[in-house]
Order: C-alpha cells, then structure tokens, then sequence
C-alpha cells in the first residue's frame, strides 16, 4: 500500500536529514513529499489548513505559543531531535568574568529570545518575571545586576557578530557556521527535559492514522541517528 | 569543493522566473492604471480629483508601508481563495503581486508626470477625450521611461521573491540563503548567486533593448 | 442621446459646426464671437477685455507684436485655456462653461495648428496625421487615403514613416498643419503656420488654405508676423497689443489706411522699418527722416493708391502735371480679395515746399491718400 | 486590549527615521553621479564609452542580485570597519546604502535618460563641458522626476530597514515583525503600522510637493 | 598649458576667433571654409558636397526650402553633426577631427541661436542668459550686468525672473537670441532667428545683430525664410537645394539676377509667389502671366536699378521718353550695404511691341537691367 504524506520541513541541513529519512519511509512503504520554508509560520499554518500532513520544525513552547495565538489544532506524535543552546565567548573564558554592562546578543526570534534570557536567568545574570514562561523578552528583565546591555539579533547573525559582541547567545547549528567551537562556548542549556527537543506534529485528530506510526519511525532508527550527528556535526542530539 | 547541485538550481531558476514574471506582469497590468488614475487626478491632471488623488495615494501608500512579511501573513486568506493555497511557488505571486502593484504605481506615476503638456493639449484641441488622451499620448510617449520602470520593478521582485521563501516558493534568492546564509556553504551561494546575477543582467540588458526600440525622440 | 430632455441642446452642439461636406458659406452668419474675454498670468494682463466676431468663412488674420496676447487669444477659442471672465461663443453657445465631454464634441470640429508643432514624438508622420481621423471615427482605410493624399497636399509622402525626431523645422510645421487639416474642421486656428516655411512652401500651403476656405467655407483664424500672408489670404485683420484689441478692420483698408501707430509700425514701410542700416540709407529705407523741412533735403511721401486708382499710371502723371521726379523707394500691393491697394514709397528730389504743396494736390484731387513721412538727406 | 508601549514605538520611529534618511542621502549621493555615468557612458551620451557602461551596468546588477540578508552578512566586516560595530542602527545603514545606491542609480538613469537632447546640444554649442551639462542641464531638467524618484527609494528604504532588524537595527518594521507578526500581539502591530503608514505619507506628500516646486515646465 | 609642446596650436587656437574686444575686422581673412561636406540620415543626403567661404565680419545668409539641409549645414558649422566627410575649417583649423575638449574651446566663441530655441526650462530667463557667460568664467555681478543689458536690448527687462514656460513664442526666440549674444561671440549661427517675431522686433534685431557686426566685426551664418531679412542685412547669399548649393552671391546681385529657379521662386515676386487668389489678380501680383503677348494685354516688367540709378526718377523719365505710362505693382529695395539696388515690378498699359522695345532700349540705355515676365489681362 503507497502512501503519500506531505512534510512541511524547515530548509537548510534538515532537508538532508530528511533526505534520509524519506529513503526510510520508502523502505516501510510510506512516500514522503517535502515541502521546504524558511519562515517558522508557514508550517503549521499549512499542516492546520490541510495543505501538509504534518510537519517537524518545531518545539513544544513554540507549538504552544502558536496555538494560544492561532488556534491550531496541533499535536506532536514523536520526538526528533534537540539542539541545546549555548553562551559564546571569545572576549572571556567564564561567565563570571563578564564586565559590567556586558554586551550580549540574543536572538530575536521569540522563541529563541525567551530561551536565550532563560539561559541567562540560569546563569544567574539576569532575573526574569516568573511568569514570563518560555517567550520572555527583554522587557520581562526584572533584576540586571550587571547591567548587561542584550542586542537582539537575528539568530543567524548573532554568532557571526561575536566580534561587537562580549558574549552571544547562539543556537548550535548557528555556532558552527559563525565559526563558533566548543572552546568559546562558555555556557550551555541544560540538557536534562529540556522543553526545545523538536518534534514532527500532525494535525488532531490525526495521531492515530497508520501513518504516522511509520513516519515516526522512519525517524526514530539508527539511520537517522548517524545522519543526525554527521550532517549537524554533533551539534543536534537525537531527542527520542 | 562541494558539487554544485545542478537540478535544485534549475528548478530555483525556473521557480524565480516564474514568480517575477508572472508578478510583474501582473503589477505592470494593475499598476499602470493604478499610475494613470494618480497622474490623471493630480492637480492640473485630465480628471483632476483632489479626493480620488488623496484617497488612492493615501491606500497605495498604506500598502507601500507593509513589511512584505506581515503582507505575506495578512494575504494569505486572499492566497488561499485566489490560488488555492498559501504555500508554493503559485501562493507566492499573490503577495509578491500585491507588494509591487503600488511600488510600479508609483514609479509608472513618475514616469507619465514627465510626459510634455502640449502634446496632451494637442489631443484635446482635436477632441480627444481622456481614453484617448492615455492611449496615444501618455502611454506612447512616457513608454521608454515605463519600460525602464518597470525593468527596476522587475529586478526588484527578482530580489523580494527570495523572501517568498517564507512560504515554500522556493526560487534562487531562496536557495542563495538556505546554501549560502544558513548553510554557510559558500560554493552553492556563489552558484546561485552567479546564476541570479546571469539573470538580472539579462532582464536589464532586455529592458534597455526595449526601451531604445520604442524611444523616437 | 436620442430620449435625454436635452436632445436638441445635445443635437445643437453637434451641429454647430458645419463640416467640410456642407454646403457653401453663408457669410452672414457669426461663427465666433468673443464678449468681454480677459485671461490674466500672474501679473500678466494677456488678453484684456476683448470683443470680436468671426462670421463663418471669413479668414480672420491676427497680428501684434511678440507677447501681444495672440497665442493665448487663439488658445481661448478651443477652451484650451478657460478665459478668467468673458464669453466664447461658437455659433452662438458659450464654451466657457462647457465640460470636458461637451467641449469635445466642439473641439472635434475645430483643427489647430500648433506655433511649437506638438507633434507626437512616439508615432510616425502619417500616424500623427491619422490622429484627428481616428478620434473621429474613421475606418482604417478610409484613415489611410486621406493621410496619404494630405502628406501629399504639404509635400511630405516621402516622410510618411519618418518620426518627428526625424524631420526638419519646416517639415513638422507641414506635418501639423496636415493633422490640423485631418478631420475636415470647420473652424481652423492657426498659430504662426508657416513661420518656419520658405516663401514658396507657404505660399502653397496659403493656396491650399484659401482653396478649402472658398470650396467648404472653412473658417479659418490665423495669427502670423508675415504681413504677406495677412495680404494674401486674410479678409480682415485684428491688431493686437498688449492683450487689448488695438485695431480692427478689412485687410485693404487696414493695410490702406493704418490708424494707430503700432499697426503703422507693424506693416510699414515694406514690413523692414528702422534698422540701425536703414536709419544712414535714407535713400533706400525712409528712416531716420527729419520731421522738418530744410532746404536740399529730400521729401519723403507715402502715396496709397486704393481700387482702381492702382491701376493707373499715378506716378507718371504726377510727374506731367507737377514736374517733380519721383524717386520709387518701395511699393507693395495688399488687399489681395475685393479691395484692392498699393502703397508706394517716393521721394521727391530737392523738393521746396511749393513743390510738396502741389504735389499733395494733385495726388488729393486724383483721389489717392497721400502723406508726408519726413525729409531725407540725400547718401552718396 | 493590552495598551501599545509608546516609548519603544517613539525608539522605533527614531531609528527608522535615522536609517533612511542616512541611507538615504547616501543613496542619493552615490546613486546620482551612478546614474550620471550611466546615461553619460551610454550610446549617445556625453562620455559614449561602451567598456565602462557594461562594466558599471555588470557591477550594478551584480549588487542588485543580491538577497538583502546576505548582503547584510556578506557586509559584515566593511560595516565593522566603516563603522566600528556591525549591529545596531549605524551599522545597518552600511547594507541599506550598498543595497539603495545601485537601485537609486538605475531609477536617476531612467530620469536623466528622459531629458531633452536639444538642451545638451545648447549647452555644448556654448562650449560647456560634461560638468556644465551636469550641472546645469542633466540634473537641473531631471530634478523634479529625481526627486519622485529619491522618494521612492526612500520609500522602499522605510520597507527594507525592517530587515535590517536583523543586525539588531531596531526600527519600526523590526518592531511590526517581532510583535506584531511573530509574537501576534495585533494592537501594537497596528499601532505601529499606523505609524508607518504615517511616516510613509509624510514623505510621499513631501516629495510631492519639493518635485512641484522645482518643476517649472 | 604653457610648457605644453604644442603651445602654439593651442594659443593658436584660443586666439583662433576674435572675440568682441578685437580691433576691426580684417574683411579679407577667412573665417568659416567649408570644402565638400557631405552628411546623410540613411537614404536622405541632407548635407551634399558643399563648399563655402565665410569671410571675418561677413554676414552669410542661407537661405532654401524647407528640408534643404539648413540646419544641417549651420550645426556642421560649430561640430554638433559631424560630416560623413569633407572639412570644416575655422579660420584655417578644421574641426571635424577634434575631441570633445578642443570643440568646447572653439565653440565657447561661437553663439548659436537654435531654431526650436533649446532654452532650459528649469532656469530663469536671467539665469538662461547667464549660462554662456558662466562658462566663460565670468564673476557673478559682471554677468549680472551683462544679463540686465542684454534683457533690455531684447525687450524683455520684464521678464528676467520669469522661466521660459511662461513665455510667449517669441519671448522665448528673443531669450534665445540674447544667450547667443551673451558672451560676446566672434562667429553667430542663427537658425530662423526671427521667425516667431513680428515685423519690428524683427527690425530691431537685426539692427542689433548688424550693429555688433559693424562694431565688432561679428560674422554671422543666417537661416532664413524672410527674404526681407536677408534684404536688410545679409552681405552675401547661399541658396540650398536638396543639400547642394544652387546658388550663391552678393546679396544685390542674387537678388537683381537670380540665375537659378529654385532662387527666382524663393525671391520672386515680392516674396509671395503663386497663391491660387494671386493668380487671378495679375493686375496686382503678376502671376498666371501669359508668356506670349497678345493685343489688349499689359506687359510686366521686372525692373532693377542698383547703384546710383536706385536714387534716380527713372520711370517718371521712362513715360518722359517712350511715352509709356507705368502702372507700380511692386517695388523693393535691397541690398542696404555697399551695393544697393532697387527693383521694380510694373505694368505698362496696352503695350504693343513696339512700345515694349521702346521701354527695353530706353532702360538698357539708362544703365537698368529690365525683362519681361510677361503679360497680364487687366482685371475689373
Ligand atoms: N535626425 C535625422 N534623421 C533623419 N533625417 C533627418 C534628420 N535630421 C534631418 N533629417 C533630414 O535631412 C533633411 C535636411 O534637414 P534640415 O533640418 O537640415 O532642413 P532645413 O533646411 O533646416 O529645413 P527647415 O527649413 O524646414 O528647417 C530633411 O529632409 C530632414 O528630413
Ligand atoms: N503660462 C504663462 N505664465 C505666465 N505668463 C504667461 C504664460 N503664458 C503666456 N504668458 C504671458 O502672456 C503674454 C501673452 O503671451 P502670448 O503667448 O499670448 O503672446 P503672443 O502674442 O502669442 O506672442 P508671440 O508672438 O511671441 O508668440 C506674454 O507676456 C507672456 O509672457
Ligand atoms: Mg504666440
Ligand atoms: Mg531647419
């Protein structure tokens, strides 16, 4: 029986990752067909109008959020990968040695600005308001004892701009093509339940179709594993 | 030194023409008008309206002052009820469109200003009335310098459909980033962008020919 | 327009102007009339309180000096430029207050030719002459004739393709008086046509204007700085100066018997007054003249023979009758239609003021126009 | 409703307005005498030299290629160089002026390409040289069309500054984007479009009006 | 450039034209030699083997019908159009080979009046004026003065501040003419100057032009349709035809003796040849002439006296001696520098053929150059 099922998938290095994953689904007879964005609307916005049958880009908080916004009817049905994010350097080698009015970039994606001032809540650089949850901005900054002064930047040029920048706070993925090592990495999100493990989503409803179990685990196999860690270089780790 | 990918390339190349060709086209077909009514309708204009003047640049403005990503957002009910769908190549020509209407407006409205009053004179003295006024003066006469336009226009939309990639429209300027900025892959960019450069100069070269073939001045 | 209330209004105005088809002019009849018109620019009083009629097949020449207000005057008659008070009326309706649409159907009927051409720069000769054509409705092929047979009319089927850009001075003037011609008007204004024509060239395109004038009784008001061409066509004359109308009246007498001194100024003596030449040649050009007699000066008369009187030898009897030797300095015939007129330009020798006397005698008895311009030393 | 942050949105308009009118006049600056050698170098023009012309008309396409993004990227160290620090407001200006001077050359090509040959010719009958038929034909006839033209520009500058929230640019299209679009709190995202549309008008009527101004035909 | 190698060419050059503040011309130096110039738009050879002299302080007038390559020829004249071939010499450089650089300093003594004017429309009238003398290098208040002087000269003080949009036709031609003159030229090229003026602006500025000629020793190169133009001023006359020269000669002389008749129908009659009116009315202009006599007819006769005979009652001693009695249709004088002349077109009554051999003996005799154009019926 072939099956065809629509992913919406976000473009770079995890269309490659797709790639292998799709040769997997053929295997269990299951025909994948992508749909590659770069914006992070796009997705879930056509997956709920029923122009894609599910998709994999997202994290829970994001999920969430959209949902809360938009209405979506949503849900995850299996986990794929997380990329934990971390606190560069190369003005200094630990995050106490960082002066007075620091300057320290953040993405400025909302999700990935709420991680980032979460990582430096954990640090202990910032306070945020308790109820700012996942999506916090810098207006939710209660306590800056440091007076850091955070540039929200674009996640991709965050890293790269490391130069103006005392520290930054930079996605994995983006690290390693800002040049960014494991030696100036100087903090890093913790691992353990970490919220930002993603996910491939399908409309509800759908979460028991025979599908999705093969596309699952057209994911979930140690194929994908090895594609994982030698496309994203260690980077991405696999959240199943 | 990576292979360059010959198939996405192609099929980006193929997805950008489409895009700007058919959004131009529709943005020369929308906007020329549009650009007629904001000439026409300026003070000493063939229908000279303060209020239509006002009230059109006032909505070609609005439009013009949209971040074409909220644009893309806003539009997509409007996509999905004239394409179908919100995503690909297709979806995209709606808010590429609908961004460049008012931007050729305003530059066919440039153009048209610079059309010499006698010769619209000269039509009215002979009993020419506004139609005709537009179709053998105005159009006629500003039409080296539309040309001109709308070739910017066009090169401009080559440039916007990269951003169409926010919704699955793929095309060059898309590959270029996700190779190129997000990939950091340097030899696909220089690919892509060499093939994008191949393709704006082709369009500017045309859009020149053009323009010389019909200037009789 | 059949059941609308105002069918006759609407029927009036599309009849107004008669085309080239109908019948010969009834020259009675007002084609234009001008009441109290007045059009100011800034400062500027270009036309100020004018009145004036124009009766249908009348050619109506309007001369004045550079700035007089004639280009706006003409651009007035086709609503081209909205007059600041006064009435334009074309056969009897006032086009001042006319909306765009209804001016359309007047203008429609009225061909223009423009002093700076405003020939379409996009479209070939024949094109721009097809244009009145097609805003006329003609069919295609019926639009190619006539375009044909009017570039051969103004000598230019051998430019039919060319683009104005293209074309010489005086071969745009021809292609826009061609087009002005297109769509059989029954009104023509002409603003300087054949300025940038040799004298042969205008005297054809003259030819063809009386032609149309006498066979479909054309109307036609044409302002020029060419006395010639005033003389050869124009029935009557409206001297303007500083937008007021400064003279009025048919082109022999006028010509005959110029009243105000800037109309002397602009038609005598042979249309070449005072250079700074003519000024030290006073033997040649009567200027620079004394106003006082002195012995051994030269005298200098302007003779105005009118109808029959300027076919008789005028000159030569004078000299039997009174002994002077008239010295011929100019003449130039005007009035080319009913009335007829020369003026000549003598002086006579060494002339005592016994002399003078007897010469305005015998010239007054003879029933000729005579007057005393100066007195001249003789050159050489 | 939850009430719109005046402060940031006054920040915002600041920023907004610093970028464009900075790159702007940059644009102008380098677009104009772009646009000068372009139509001076072309056929016919006062320098007529085919070799410059393709080379500069190559060149400006090549920048005119480019997606803005990676520009912005590409940018990188010229802007740390030209400006010390490659974010925030001053450091964007780099990209929007790299990106605005090719666009605003093409658009002063097309109205320069517009004036009058004749006037050229006087001007060289007086013995004028290519300065003096720059300074004093080409530019002064082209004027009230380079103006619409510069307003269009900034026009589209006020559009592509949103982008430049990318660099940390701050601005009124970054704010639009982050609130309005991203976090979908609508109330600010129209606050701020109102602003902008705002912005956009107040330049179009002032544009509008300077070409009128100097416009004597 | 003064260590310059070729330092003397260059001063040559720079002293090539004599500007305003020179000494009197020396008549005998060439100015302008143009030696078989040929210039062709695709298939029309606009411009076709041309050869000329311009002597210093001469005025040249070109005359030719429309599209006879006028323009052509006078834009050759200061390197606008660049010939297919031939040499355009200036004062003995020609100008055809040189660059961009060389032309402007040639040209920045050289005025050129345009026949569409080519004012620039985003400059004041002053400001217009002004330009020539900016490029000269002039400082601003002596270019004020300059402008204010000029302005008055063309009548139009009034005007300074105003731009040319809001100019009448010849307000406009006027502005063209004082930028021309502005930063005192030693050669002028006028295309139809004075076409869009009336008859005494026209007086006026060719009162100017031959004043700065006198003064000066301006040469100038003069389109034009007027023949009275060229009457009053020209020196010497080219005709053009179809881009080759037809004629050429001293103004007098061409116009006593035309020789060819492309020139005759330029020139003849009283410069208002064949309208369809004038051929009916051979009494007044004496067209639709019969070549042969017949009896009852009048014979026309053109009549010159130049020189000393134009000061001589020569008709009154015509009807003196044969008996003949002169009926004046036309007469003209010319030629108003060294050689003047008249010319005289009458109608002798019912001449029979021996009275028409009377009146030939007896003007031959007086020194006159007479012919027949032929014979009239009388009208009315
Ligand atoms: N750019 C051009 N392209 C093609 N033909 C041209 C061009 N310029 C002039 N001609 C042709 O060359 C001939 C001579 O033109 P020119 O302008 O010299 O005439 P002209 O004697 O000045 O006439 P006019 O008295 O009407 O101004 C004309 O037949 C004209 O059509
Ligand atoms: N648009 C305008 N703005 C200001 N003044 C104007 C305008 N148009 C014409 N004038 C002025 O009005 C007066 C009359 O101009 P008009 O063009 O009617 O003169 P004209 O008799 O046709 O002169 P010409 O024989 O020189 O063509 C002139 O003094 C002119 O400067
Ligand atoms: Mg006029
Ligand atoms: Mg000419």
């Amino acid at each position: 029986d072939d099956t065809t099922v629509r992913v919406g998938i976000m473009s770079a290095e995890d269309e490659d990752v797709w790639a292998v994953v799709s040769e997997e689904a053929r295997k269990r007879g299951l025909t994948v067909k992508l749909t590659v964005f770069n914006d992070y609307t796009q997705p879930n916005e056509a997956l709920e109008n029923g122009e894609l049958d599910a998709n994999a880009f997202q994290h829970k908080p994001y999920l969430d959020n959209q949902i809360k916004t938009r209405g979506y009817h949503i849900v995850p049905v299996g986990y794929t990968a997380v990329w934990p994010i971390g606190l560069y350097s190369r003005k200094v080698h630990k995050v106490a040695d960082l002066p007075n009015g620091a300057v320290i970039g953040v993405p400025n994606d909302p999700s990935n600005e709420g991680r980032a001032l979460r990582l430096l809540e954990h640090e202990g650089l910032i306070k945020l308001k308790p109820e700012s949850g996942i999506l916090a901005t810098t207006l939710d900054i209660v306590d800056n004892p440091r007076n850091l002064a955070i540039k929200e930047l674009d996640a991709g040029i965050v890293g790269r701009s490391i130069d103006d920048l005392d520290a930054a706070v930079v996605n994995t993925d983006w690290a390693l093509k800002s040049n960014l090592t494991q030696a100036d990495r100087i903090a890093t999100e913790p691992v353990a339940d970490n919220p930002y493990r993603n996910f491939i989503a399908v409309k509800a409803g759908h979460e028991t179709d025979p599908w999705v179990k093969t596309l699952v685990a057209s994911y979930e196999n140690d194929t994908v594993r090895e594609a994982l860690a030698r496309i994203y270089k260690g980077t991405a780790l696999p959240a199943w | 030194m990576p292979s360059v990918p010959l198939e996405p390339l192609l099929a980006a190349l193929q997805q950008t023409v489409v895009m700007t060709l058919v959004s131009g086209a529709i943005s020369f077909v929308v906007g020329l008008p549009l650009g007629l009514v904001l000439v026409g309708t300026a003070p000493g204009g063939i229908w000279e309206n303060a209020w239509v003047n006002k009230g059109l640049g006032a909505v070609v403005n609005a439009f013009r002052s949209l971040p074409f990503i909220i644009l893309l957002v806003a539009l997509i009910p409007l996509t999905r009820l004239l394409v179908g769908t919100s995503i690909g190549t297709a979806a995209a020509v709606v808010p590429l469109s609908i961004s460049a209407i008012p931007y050729f407006g305003r530059v066919s409205e440039v153009c048209l200003r610079e059309v010499d009053r006698g010769l619209i004179e000269a039509v009215k003295a002979m009993g020419g009335g506004s139609w005709t006024i537009i179709r053998e003066v105005l159009v006629p006469e500003a039409l080296p310098s539309l040309i001109s336009g709308f070739t910017v226009t066009l090169v401009l939309l080559i440039g916007a459909s990269a951003m169409a990639g926010a919704v699955g429209a793929g095309g060059l300027g898309d590959l270029a980033i996700r190779y190129g900025y997000q990939r950091f892959e340097t030899s696909v960019m220089i690919a892509v962008i060499v093939v994008l450069i191949a393709l704006v100069s082709l369009v500017q070269a045309g859009g020149d020919r053009l323009a010389r073939v019909f200037d009789h001045r | 327009m059949t059941a609308h209330p105002r069918a006759e209004d609407g029927q009036a105005a599309d009849g107004a102007l008669p085309g080239a088809a109908d019948a010969a002019p009834r020259p009675s009849e007002t084609m234009l009339r001008l009441v109290h018109v007045a059009k100011r620019f800034g400062a500027v009083a270009a036309i100020d309180d004018v009145s004036l009629e124009v009766r249908r097949g009348e050619i109506l020449g309007v001369i004045g000096r550079s700035g007089a207000g004639k280009s706006t005057l003409i651009r007035c008659l086709n609503g081209l430029e909205k007059p600041d008070s006064g009435r334009v009326e074309i056969q009897g309706r006032d086009i001042v207050p006319l909306g765009e649409g209804e001016l359309r159907r007047v203008r429609g009927r009225i061909g223009m030719i423009f002093q700076h051409f405003n020939l379409l720069s996009a479209k070939t000769v024949a094109d721009n002459v097809a244009l009145p054509l097609k805003i006329a409705g003609w069919p295609r092929h019926q639009r190619r004739e006539r375009v044909a047979a009017l570039l051969q009319l103004v000598g230019l089927e051998a430019k039919a393709s060319a683009y104005p850009a293209q074309l010489s001075g005086g071969q745009k003037q021809r292609v826009g008086i061609a087009r002005a011609l297109a769509a059989d008007p029954a009104l023509l204004l002409s603003d300087e046509a054949t300025s940038a024509l040799d004298p042969e060239t205008t005297a054809s395109i003259l030819a063809l204007l009386r032609d149309i004038n006498r066979k479909l009784g054309l109307t036609i008001v044409l302002i020029t700085h060419e006395m010639s061409v005033i003389r050869a066509i124009a029935d009557r004359v409206v001297v303007l100066d500083h937008g007021r109308i400064a003279e009025e009246g048919d082109t022999a007498a006028l010509f005959a018997r110029p009243r105000t001194e800037i109309t002397r100024r602009l038609l005598a003596p042979g249309e070449m007054p005072a250079t700074g030449e003519a000024a030290e040649s006073p033997g040649i050009l009567p200027m620079g003249l004394a106003a006082a007699w002195a012995p051994g000066l030269d005298a200098v008369f302007r003779l105005t023979l009118a109808g029959g009187l300027a076919e008789r030898p005028v000159l030569t009897d004078l000299a039997a009758a009174t002994g002077a030797a008239p010295i011929i300095l100019r003449a130039q015939a005007s009035g080319v239609r009913e009335a007829a007129a020369t003026t000549i330009l003598f002086a006579a020798r060494d002339a005592t003021p016994e002399l003078i006397d007897r010469i305005e005698r015998h010239l007054a008895a003879a029933g000729a126009t005579v007057e005393i311009l100066g007195y001249a030393q003789r050159s050489a």
